[in-house]
Parts: C-alpha cells; structure tokens; sequence
C-alpha cells in the first residue's frame, strides 16, 4: 500500500515568474500625461510645460498635503478599510493647531494668553488631534465592527462640526512666522517625501508592515496566524489619523491661516491619489512609491490645465476623465502582463 | 487553572509536566444558533501517534479541532494539555501553547510570498528590527529542503495551484514547531503522489513525539497513516480504537450507524450516441489538443497529477475561460460556448472545484445557492420568480441529497463542507443537465453521502446524461467511469476503457 | 420670540461676521432666540430648514439665500404658513413681488465687484492686463463679481484693460496660491489681480511674494475687507477690497423681522450701502467688521 | 447492492426557524430615536415631537430626495458596488432637466424656443441623463473591470464639471407650474416611496433581483453559474443611475430653480440611509425597507435637532455620532442573535 514516496517528490518547481514592480506601470502613465502636455505645450502655448523649475515645484507644490494624506489612508485601504474622515480632520486640526499658534502682535488672538508660543506646540498640538481621532476611527472600528466606510463617515461629519464649533465659524489667523515656516516654500513637499520614506520602509520591511498586508489579503488568516487584528486596526488608522492631522498642521502653515471649511473633499482626492497608484480597495495591495506617484499625477494634471489654460468650466469633467483613464489603463497594463 | 502565559513560560523553560496524554478533552459542548454542533465530547491525544477523527459531514470534527486552535469557545466542558487545565482565548494562545493547526478550507494570504505567509509574526528580524527577508528565505528553503518540498519561497502565493498551496499550509503548521498538529482534511485536494509526501512527512513529525490530529474522510488513509481513531456522529461522541482493531466497515457502521456494503454502485447502463465532441480543444499556455467524445450515458472519468490542467479543461469547457482554438459539438452540431451562459443554455452543468470561490454564495441561504442556476430560463414568468416552485424543487432536491440542514432558509456558509457541496450538486441537478462536468465531486464529502453521490451520478447516466468526472481519488474514477482519460503536463495522454483501466496503468500514463 | 435662522454656509468668513452680528444683536434684544441653522450651500436643505422652522413653530425667519433663484418656493411656503420671512445679503429673485409679511436686507451685489474694478482700473490708469480669480463657479456671489469685472471693463474709462485669464480657485486661500504660482510659471505677465474674495486675493498675494515679484508692481483687490484682508492692506500687500457691512446687515434683518412679528410695517427693500477700502480709509474700517 | 437509505433519511425538517425580519433591529433604532426626541421635547420644549402632522411630513419630505437615490444605491451595494456619482448626477439632471422646464414668461429662457414644454419632458429629459451616466459607470465596471469606486468617483467630478459648463454657472429658474408641481406638498413623498415600493418587489420577488444578491455573495460562483455579471451589473448602475436622475428632477422642481451646486454631499447621506438601513458594504446583503427606514432616520434626526434648538455647531458632531451609534447598535443587536 505504501508508495515510494522519494520517487514522487512533486516535481520540480516552475521558476518563479520575474515580476515588474507594479507601480512601472503607473509611472509610465505619469510619463505619458507629462508627455502629452509638453507636447501641447508647444503647439498651443509655445513653451515648455516640464523644463521649468518653477513649474515642477508647485506640480508637487500643491499636492504635498494631499500626499500626507494619502500615506496614511494607502495604509488604511491596503488592510482593507477605507477612511473617509481625513478632510476634516485636516479641517478641525488646522484649527485646534493655529489657535496656539497666533501670535501676540494680532489684535484678536483666540487664547491671548497663549501667543507666540513655539511652533513645536502647535505642531505637536494638530498631530495629536489627529491621532486622537484616528484612534477614535480604529477603535470604533475594531470594537464594534462597524464598516470603516461608516466609522469613519460618522467620524467626517462629526470632525467637521468640530472645527465650527471651535471658534463658532471664525477663521484663526496672525500665526507666528516660526509657525507659517513650515508651508512656506518647499517644506511641505519635503514634508510629504519624509513620511512617503518612513511609511514606504515602515510597509516593507517591518513586522507592522507585513501585519497591514496580510489583514487587507486575508484577515481570517491573520487571525489564525495569531495576529492580533483588532490591535494592529487600532494603530493603522491612528497612523492615518496623525498624518491627517500633519497635514492639517501644514495646510494651516501654508495659508496662514485656519478655516473650518478647510479640507473639503480631500478624503477623495487622497484616496484618488492612492488607487491611482495602484492600492487594491479590496485590500492586501499597494505601495506608498505607487500612491507618491499618484498624486504627483493629480499635481500634474492640475498645472497642467491652468498651463494649457484649459476653460475652467471644462476642467472639472476633464479631471474626472483622467482619473478613470489612468486606472484603467493601470489595470489593463497589469491584466495584460498575467495572462 | 493556569494561565496561558505561565503555561507558554513552562514550555519555553522545558520543564513540561509528563502525563500520558498531550492532551485531553472532556464534556465538551458547543452550540451555534439552532444546531448542537458538539454535545458532551471528550478526546485524547497521546504523543507520538496519529489520531484520526472520523464521521459523516457536520459531525462536528472541525468545531472540535477549531476550539482546540483557539478559534471559538466552548459552551462547556474543559481542556487539559499535557495534564494541565487551559483556556484558549485566540489562536495565539493555541499557538503559545505549541497547539498548531491546518484548516479545512485554505487560509493564505494570495499577495504574500511563500516564506512571508510561512513566518507571518514570526518574521526573522536584523539588528535593527526591520524583517530579514534574505534569512526569511533561507529559513523557508530549509524547511522546504527538510520537507522535500519543491517550491521557490519567494513565489508569490497566488501563482500557486490549490494542491501547492495547501503544502505551503503544511509546512506553515510544521514550522510552529508545535506539540500537537491538527490537520482538518489535509489531503482533500491532493493526488496520491502528494498524500504520500505528506505521510512520510507526518511519519517523521510522529517520530519526534508530536501529537497528531488527522481528520479525513479517506478510509485507505486511515489504515495507512493512523495509530488510533475516535468516531463521531451527530456532535456526539461515539469511540475510540486502534486502526488495527478493526475493518474499514466497522469504521463506517460507527459513523453512520447502518450498513454501506458498495461505495462506486457502478452499474451497466446503455450507451447512446454521442453527446459532446470535443477536438482539439486549446487554451494558450494551459493546455493543448485535447480531443475526446461522451456518449448519452457515459461517465468519462478523468485523471491526472494535481496540475495537469484537468480543471482547465472543465473550465474552458463550460465557457468560463474561453478556448483559444479547437471546436465543441454536441449533438455533432458545433457549438460556440463562449460565456458559462451559453453552455447552460446548451444543457450543460458544471460543479466546480473550489467551493468557497467558484461554487458557494456564502452569506446566501442554501435555496437561494441551490436555484441560482435554474432561474436562467426556468421558474420565471414576467421576471418573476414562481417561488412556491422553486422552494419546492429545492427542497425535494435537497432531501433526495440528504443536505443535514433545519430548513433552506438556513446561510450556507453555516453547513459543512460536506454539506455544502451536496448543496451545490443540487443546483446544478435542478437545471437537468445533458452534460455534467463534475471537478472532484466528492471533495471533503463522507462515505455515506458519497455513495449517494456516486448512486446519483449513475442514475442520472442512466437517463441518458453524459458525465466528464475529474477525480484525484483513484477508487473512484476507477470504480465509477466507463472509459478514463488521463492528462499530463496539459496533453491527454491516454483514454482508457473501463477493462484497462487500472491504478498502474493510469499512474503510468499520469507520470509518463 | 423665536427667530429661525438659515445661513446658506457657516464655512463662509463674511457669512460668519454676518451671522455673529445677527447673534449678537438678539441677545441685546429681550426675549428674541435665535435658532440658527446651516444649509451648508444646499437649496434643498436650506427649504427643508424653513418646513422644520414651521413645523416648530417659529415667529419669524431669516433666511440667507443660497441661490436667489430659488426663493419663490420659500416665499410661498412662508406666506401659506403665514409666518413672516426676510431675506438677508442677497436680493432674492422675487424681490419685486414679495408676497405680505417679508422683506429684505442686504447690499446691492452689483456693487461690490464694480467697486472693487473701479478702483484697480483707477490704480492702473484705465490700462493694463488683469488676472481675475473666480470664486465656485456655482456659486452666485463668483458669477456677479465676475461679471461686474467684465461690465467695467467694457465701459469707456477702462476700455485698457484686459483680462488675461480666469480660472477658479473655489474660494479657497491656497488654491488661489496655486493657481497663481501656476501662472507666474506659465511666464503670463499682469498687473492686477482681481479676486472675488478676499482670502483668494491673500493667496494670491503670497504666491507674488514666495516668486519675489514687488508687491507695489501689482495691484491686488479682494472683497469683504475680512480682518486678514486689512492686515493685508496695513502691510501694504493687498491695494483694494470692498467692506459690506455684514453686522449692520444682521442687526437690520433682526429688526425687520421683529417688526414684521409686531405687524409693523417694513419696506420691502432694505439697502446697505457697499463701501470701497484702499488704504487711505483704512483706519475706519479696522474696528468694524 | 444499493444501500438501505430510507430507513435513516433526514426526519422531515424540522419547521422553520422563524426569523425576525433583519429591518427589525433597525426600526426598534428609529422607534428609539423618535421617542427620545419625544420626552426631550416635552422637557425641553413643552411640546410634542410626533404629535405633528406638519412635522411629520418634513420629517419624510425633506430625506425623500436621498431617499429616492438611496434606492439605486442599495441595489448597487448589494452588487459589492458602490456609487459615489449621485449628488453630482443630481446636480446635472437637475439642471438639464430644467432647462427645458422653463416658462416662456420668464426674461431669460436658457432656451427660447423650448419653452412652456409638457411637464412630461423636462422629466423624461432628467431621468434620461441619468441613466445615461448610470450607463457610463456601469460600462466602465463591467468592461474595463476598475473599482466601482474609482469609476463613479470619475463620473462624480466629470458630471459636477458638466453642470458647471452647461450653463456657465447660472441657475436656471423660471420653471413652469406643471413642472413644479411634482416638487409640491407631499409629492416627492410619494415619488420617493412609490420607488421604493417598486425596487422592494424587484429585489425580492424578481429573477432580477435573486441576480443582483448572487452576485454581491459571489461574483465568481455567481459567473460560473451562468449569469451574466457584466450585462447585469450595467443595468444595475444604470438603474442608480436613472433614480439619481429622478432625484434630480424632484430637487428642481422643490427648489423651482436648478444650479451647478445641487446634490453635493447626497451620495455620502443616500450611503449612510443604506447602511444604517442594514445593508452590508461588502455586498449580498440589504434590503429596500431597510433604506426606507434609514432614510427616515436621517429624516427624524434633522428635525429633531431644529424641534429641540440644538446649537447648528452640535448638529453636526451630534450627526456623525448618530450615524454611527444607529449601525453599531444594529451590528451588536444582529450578532447577539447570532451566537
Ligand atoms: N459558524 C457556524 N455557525 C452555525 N453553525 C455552524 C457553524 N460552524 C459549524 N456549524 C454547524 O456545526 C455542525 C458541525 O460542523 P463541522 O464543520 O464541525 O462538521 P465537520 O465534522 O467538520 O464536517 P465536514 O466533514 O463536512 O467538514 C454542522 O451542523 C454545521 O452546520
Ligand atoms: N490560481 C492559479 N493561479 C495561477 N496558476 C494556477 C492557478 N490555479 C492553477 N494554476 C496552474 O494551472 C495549471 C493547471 O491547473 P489545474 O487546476 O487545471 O490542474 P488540475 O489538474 O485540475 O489540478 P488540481 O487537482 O489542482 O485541480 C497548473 O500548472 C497550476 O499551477
Ligand atoms: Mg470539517
Ligand atoms: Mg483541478
């Protein structure tokens, strides 16, 4: 009955398919929309759309809090969630963090007795706000079972009912300059790149990093891996949360400024970003390199239009074209190459 | 009581109390709504033998070994390890406590590596915690190397066939390391060749002490691999002996509790002309000039490696990839099936093979998986469905199955494997099929109901159905077909007639 | 007494002045509540608020007209429950046959952008190239002002200038920086920009400055004359804005509406003057607003 | 030869369990919310908050437009779907539909010669642009295989585009009585739950619908077992698609004007009326009466907080805690009667 077992070893494995790094493909798009415009430019501008430092500037410029964001909500949709909140918490950190940050020569300052303050507080101040709120997201998440697309929906309408609640509507400004430094320049893109950089290492090559994928691919078999799901949900929407909460810190520097209208929409424009470059809203996919060049494409695009000086009215419905285009393109690029 | 932690600690120290048993359970009770999956069940496991678990389908073996893993709790009843009462809270605690287990249904993460998904929360880390991936492929190359498994660990899981991946789930359960090592139906999408890998595999774990837990519902496996068995029928306990003590029938009259004198009720039935015609059937890169007819009545069986491409060609078949070359005819009239659609509407049925991705709609009631595929064209007027129809049909269906359910209403995800795969035979019955394409029909189904599948089959060739059944269980593409073909490597390389047709001819012809 | 209240949007900085000076106000007044809700730029909510307000029995409404094409359903909602309604900031399209019982109070839109180029056009000496920023396109306000810009222009005095692009930066501070920087480094050259608002004006004048270009080379006008918007002028960055007398506004449209509850008589139109701010008059208007 | 079976065939099954209908749960929520409404008003307000025909009907009338539209997203969750489009189809319809709705007394006709049109076309014209939006997202999931998010997220910013440029910004107002008139009294009520009634009947007694549940539970069973995903789930979104339409024209006739600006944010409150209504956002599970009652969730809460003169800052916050206070409660209750 015993078999020879030695002689039926399975046979000898098939060499393991040399894959591309998936976000060529994304890339390659980035280079054709960049293409496209230069070459326009010329013909309809007389000019050239990418030899232009200022340009090329202002293309990440524009994006970079838009990025912050995205790093964080490519963590929450690589595990499978979604967070739809990080708008206005960018909205309601802004204002929290400018209300320390004004300084004592505006007239009307929200706490006169906390002005010019060091830029440290306000910073520390918005990130922790948005911390809070990400683990406010995580918990409700993990403890309730709530969908992520509720959690954090309740979490977008509560956070923006905050920041008007804050001051009752009143815009917060006469920030220090020490504050209004970091968005000044090129700081909020250097910004964007650092968290891009700790994120991309922290995904790749950590224990934190591989827990997020295998909870978006498969949580059944996290869990029985041992992983502690609820846990890990906890701390990567809280990491969301913060960025969120950066990135309000640096919109508010940027504008020196906070409103409570800040932030409108740009969950969207994050998550855009984000499954542009290539994260699987289904989860266990996706790379912060790829969600980087997402949303240098969103930048590009927009310059892009105002270069090409595109019809304003047109813009929008033009906007909405690439978005679909570059997707479709992405996925048809990677159905091509597995079959 | 001790502590899960303190009882992790003394394991780790080696200062592991000796007692006879590894472990054991008594008076154990679980409930889900409306089914007493396990009423007052007790279990001993001794080191160093391989326990089998044995019983119909929904007996209760998974919710057994699922408790033991730390996945549910029970209601009732108490746990000792190593002499030691315990309390598993969640699959870690099971896995602290050196308690690993292999699932029934597949649990890996598709975008991962092989060495990721091995060493999951375990992952080698350097001097500055980041994970070590070069000695986290060394590690799995080792373990590959110690197992005689053939695998590139960096490969990507999802490029993985079904039988692969459920040996990387093997040599994930081996790398715990652990004391105890469930297998729910490890073999069930294996072919012999692998089964005998995996128990040479499980001899030598045997022999370094290791408790074993071996569900299956394989007989010749238990004879060959098991020490010792315990039966269960109903979530109850029946009885434990040792293989040598007694006959495979003994086995199955514990499980069933009555007599199953013929497994494959082949019978004789007239042949009738030709049905399907298939010629040179292509789909680029899987497989290639595969040609073969089926006649009204016939079974055609068909065998091969696990890899062979024999789920391909049932796929392509049935239009769920379509061919890139090569023709179909039924009736000797050519068809095009180029959608599943259009081969329902040519009469065709097709039970696939995975029934968790292809076959069940999980959080879907069982009557709703069972009509799916009829309400194409039958049981609809006016876009209405005729439920008083359709409940009835399926209902009579699902008895003359023998699905161990309540009622209907009842979320197929709720039933066994075995269950479940009843379930989804029934809805491709309910269309009265002229063509029934059956990938491992039987898959994870018990002996009981499998006869009553195989009997099913027969009769339905009896009424003229033309039959393409894969197997990877020899008996039974031995025992139930007409004539047998075989593929390897994604070319037929052989049909035999029922006369020739023996296990060493087709191993022959499956291995070339 | 109840008053209810619907904003079109509580985001709005103006509208936030508007809406504290009405607040404000009432609490002076004995007896008068506020209940102020947010329509948050919804037509239909900012209707539903006005059933809701009826259906709890409110005195009287004031209602911040989203779209001023769409108050002849709310006039007719407020007269069938006879309860009195007035209009405030924006001229609701039905102005000129408000049924019984409603009024309204506000500045004359037509003004502000028409100001607002008068006086760039003054600065540039009737020639020059202007960029106009454009708040949503969708919104009123952005479509009045823009147009207000285009009827100067077309008239004798200013026949020089030329609008060289416009684009929308939805309100917004720091896309009216981007779209500026996007210009500059476009090469387009201008000598005024004008802004629909002021906070896109501010954006706009940090973008010139972060491209160094010399603030007294570019004439920059915004409307509202906001706190940050005379910061602005004080530092010699922003040249023109338009002060509307947001509280003034409020405390009228509280007045008409307690007088319409007393069954006082009300005119139908209440007018608040526009007022242009360049730096000369600049020290009035810091302590308003 | 055969075996002795029917001596141990299954006793006849047992009866059914009888299961409470899953909308339960989710009413006894809104029942809840109603009643402490109820008591606050009598201790806040001295008054009643059901007690009020008036205010029962704002109650419905003011969410029949999310409601309207949260029927077609509900089918298009079940699917596994989901349709970010909406409010910006709303907005477009909106506006198409009253440009030809106009009278020919009003000064400024978009379109002189179309004027004083039967109300039947300014209808047919709305609904008809929605489904051919509903019939672009649903190409493009079903053809191109991109995430029902990203396609619908296109259309939302392209279709806001077209309203903008259709008129260049300006409202188009004038609209005739007839066109009005379905804006009226309790007509959008009706409008809202005769749709309602119609999709209730589909879902649950039609093949179409069995369909649409088959293939949220498993697409790929769902293929394999004969059904056209591509073709159906086309006209699923179609059908969002056409009632988003729908919901446009109602919006135009209620506010008798229509702007670029209608409809923004419905698509986020027509998802939230659907899964607090117990549809479930991974697809194959929900109910049509369930959205009804969490559309009247939103409905009663809205009211409740102008009944109850909650400060406007609170409403907010109070609504983002509500939203997710109703599906937690519901997720809680669903799985005590589970295990
Ligand atoms: N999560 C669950 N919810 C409800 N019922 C369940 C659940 N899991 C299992 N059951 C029921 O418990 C019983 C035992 O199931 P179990 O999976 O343990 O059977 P099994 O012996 O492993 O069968 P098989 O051989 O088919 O795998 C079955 O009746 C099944 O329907
Ligand atoms: N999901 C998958 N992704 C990539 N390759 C696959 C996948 N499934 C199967 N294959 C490959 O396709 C080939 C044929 O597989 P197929 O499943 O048809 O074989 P089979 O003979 O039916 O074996 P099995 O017993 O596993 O069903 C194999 O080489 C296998 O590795
Ligand atoms: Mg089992
Ligand atoms: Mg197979």
């Amino acid at each position: 009955m015993t078999t020879k077992v030695e002689a039926h070893a399975p046979a000898a494995p098939p060499a393991p398919r040399r894959r591309l790094p998936p976000e060529l493909n994304i890339f390659l798009v980035l280079i054709g929309i960049a293409l496209v415009y230069e070459a326009l430019g010329w013909i309809f501008v007389g000019q050239s759309f990418l030899m232009n430092p200022q340009r090329l500037t202002i293309m990440i410029l524009q994006v970079s809090v838009i990025g912050i964001i995205a790093v964080g909500v490519t963590q929450v949709i690589i595990t499978g969630g979604i967070d739809l909140s990080s708008g206005s918490v960018v909205g309601m950190t802004a204002m929290f963090s400018a209300s320390v940050a004004q300084a004592s020569t505006w007239p009307r300052a929200l706490y006169p007795s906390l002005t010019d303050l060091p830029a440290i507080v306000p910073i520390a101040l918005g990130v922790a706000v948005g911390l809070i709120a990400g683990i406010i997201n995580g918990q409700l998440i993990a403890r309730t079972k709530i969908p992520p697309f509720i959690a954090t929906l309740g979490m977008m309408v509560s956070a923006r009912g905050i920041s008007k609640w804050y001051t009752k509507g009143q815009p917060v400004s006469g920030l220090t300059d020490q504050f209004n430094f970091i968005g000044t320049g090129i700081w909020p893109v250097i910004v964007f790149l650092v968290v891009a950089l700790i994120f991309h290492v922290a995904l790749r090559y950590t224990r934190y990093g591989k827990f997020t994928y295998a909870i978006g691919a498969n949580p059944q078999a996290a869990r029985v891996s041992g992983i502690n799901i609820e846990s890990h949900l906890v701390k990567v929407y809280a990491i969301a949360g913060m960025l969120a909460g950066l990135a309000g810190v640096v919109t508010a520097a940027r504008a020196q400024t906070a409103q409570a209208g800040m932030g409108v929409m740009y969950e969207l424009d994050a998550i855009a970003a984000t499954v542009i470059g290539g994260t699987s809203l289904t989860g266990g996919v996706g790379r912060i390199t790829g969600t980087v060049i997402g949303t240098v494409i969103l930048g590009v695009m927009t310059s892009g239009f105002t270069f090409l000086r595109v019809d304003a009215y047109y813009q929008e419905i033009v906007k909405g074209l690439i978005i679909v285009a570059a997707v479709v393109i992405d996925v048809y690029r990677q159905k091509k190459r597995k079959v | 009581m001790i502590s899960p932690s303190t009882m992790a600690a003394v394991r780790a120290s080696g200062a592991v109390p000796k007692s006879e048993y590894l472990m054991t359970v008594t008076g154990v009770r679980k409930e889900f709504p409306g089914v007493v999956a396990l009423d007052d069940v007790s279990f001993r496991l001794k080191r160093g033998t391989v326990h089998a678990l044995m019983g119909e389908n929904g007996a209760g073996k998974s919710t057994l070994m699922k408790i033991l893993a730390g996945i549910y709790q029970p209601d009732k009843g108490e746990i000792k390890l190593r002499g030691v009462d315990i309390q598993l809270t969640s699959p870690l605690d099971a896995l602290k406590n050196g308690i690993a287990m292999i699932h029934q249904e597949l649990n890996l993460m598709p975008f991962m590596t092989i060495a990721e998904n091995i060493w999951i929360r375990r992952e080698p880390l350097n001097r500055f915690g980041f994970v070590d991936h070069t000695e986290m492929n060394r590690k799995t190359a080792d373990l590959f190397a110690r197992l005689n498994i053939k695998l590139d660990p960096q490969m990507e899981v999802r490029d993985l066939s079904i039988a692969n991946r459920q040996m990387v789930e093997i040599a994930k359960a081996v790398s715990y390391e652990s004391d105890v090592l469930i297998m729910d139906e490890p073999t069930s999408a294996l072919t012999e060749r692998e089964v005998a890998h995996l128990f040479t595999i499980i001899r030598d774990l045997r022999a370094q002490g290791i408790g074993i837990v071996y569900i299956t519902h394989k007989m010749n496996e238990l004879f060959e691999i098991a020490d010792e068995f315990s039966v269960f029928r109903d979530g109850k306990y029946i009885g434990t002996h040792a293989s040598s003590d007694v006959t495979r029938d003994d086995i199955i009259r514990m499980m069933v509790g009555r007599e199953i004198t013929q497994m494959f009720p082949k019978e004789e039935v007239p042949i009738g002309e030709v049905v399907l015609s298939v010629k040179n059937l292509t789909l680029d890169g899987v497989f290639r000039d595969v040609s073969f007819d089926i006649r009204a009545g016939e079974i055609l069986g068909l065998a091969g490696l696990v890899g062979s491409g024999r789920s391909n060609v049932a796929e392509t078949l049935f239009g769920v990839t379509p061919a890139s070359a090569g023709t179909i005819a039924i009736d000797g009239k050519p068809v095009t099936v180029d959608s599943p659609t259009a081969a329902i509407r040519h009469r065709m049925a097709f039970l696939t093979e995975d029934r968790k991705d292809t076959g069940c709609l999980l959080i879907l009631d069982i009557q709703e998986n069972m009509q799916i595929a009829v309400l194409q064209d039958k049981y609809v007027k006016g876009g209405f469905v005729d439920e008083k129809a359709v409940a009835r049909d399926c209902a009579d269906m699902a008895r003359k199955l023998r699905v161990k359910t309540p009622n209907l209403q009842e979320r197929i995800e709720n039933l066994s494997g075995g269950n479940q795969q009843k379930a989804l035979i029934g809805r491709w019955l309910l269309t009265h099929p002229r063509i029934l394409i059956l990938d491992e029909p039987t898959r994870g189904i018990d002996v009981g109901a499998k006869a009553e599948i195989h009997r099913l089959v027969t009769e339905l060739a009896r009424t003229g159905v033309a039959v393409l059944m894969i197997s990877s269980e020899m008996p039974e593409v031995l025992g139930m077909s007409d004539r047998v073909m075989v593929m390897h490597e994604g070319r037929v390389t052989g049909i035999l007639d029922r006369a020739e047709a023996t296990q060493i001819k087709v191993m022959e012809l499956a291995a070339q | 007494q109840t008053i209810g209240v619907s904003m079109a949007l509580f985001d709005d900085n103006f509208l936030t002045v508007l809406r504290n000076g009405m607040q404000t106000y009432a609490k002076t007044l004995d007896g008068v509540t506020l209940q102020v809700e947010d329509a948050q730029n919804d037509v239909a909510k900012q209707q539903s608020q006005i059933q809701n307000f009826i259906a709890s029995g409110v005195d009287a409404i004031i209602v911040n007209p989203v779209d001023t094409d769409a108050t002849a359903a709310m006039s007719k909602i407020a007269a069938d429950a006879k309860i009195p309604l007035v209009y405030v900031n924006r001229e609701p399209v039905n102005v000129d046959n408000l049924p019984e019982k409603q009024a309204f109070v506000a500045s004359n839109e037509k003004e502000s952008g028409t100001l607002e180029t008068q006086e760039v056009c003054r600065l540039l000496k009737g020639k020059g190239k202007i960029v106009v920023i454009m708040g949503e396109l969708s919104n009123q306000a952005a479509r009045m002002r823009t147009q207000d810009v285009k009827d100067v222009i077309a008239t004798d005095a200013c026949k020089g200038l030329e609008i060289v692009e416009e684009q929308t930066a939805n309100w917004s501070r720091t896309q009216g920086s981007d779209l500026v920087t996007n210009w500059l480094s476009a090469g387009l050259e201008f000598d005024a920009v004008v802004s629909n608002n002021d906070e896109m004006a501010i954006g706009a004048i940090q973008a010139l400055k972060a491209a160094g270009r010399k603030m007294d080379t570019v004439v920059v006008a915004g409307v509202d004359a906001t706190q940050d918007a005379l910061a602005a002028m004080a530092a010699g960055d922003l040249d023109v804005t338009v002060f509307q007398d947001a509280a003034g506004q409020g405390r009228g449209a509280v007045d008409a509406a307690m007088k319409l509850v007393k069954g006082e008589k009300v005119e139908k139109k209440n007018y608040v003057p526009f007022q242009l701010v360049t730096p000369e008059n600049l020290k009035t208007f810091q302590a308003k607003n």
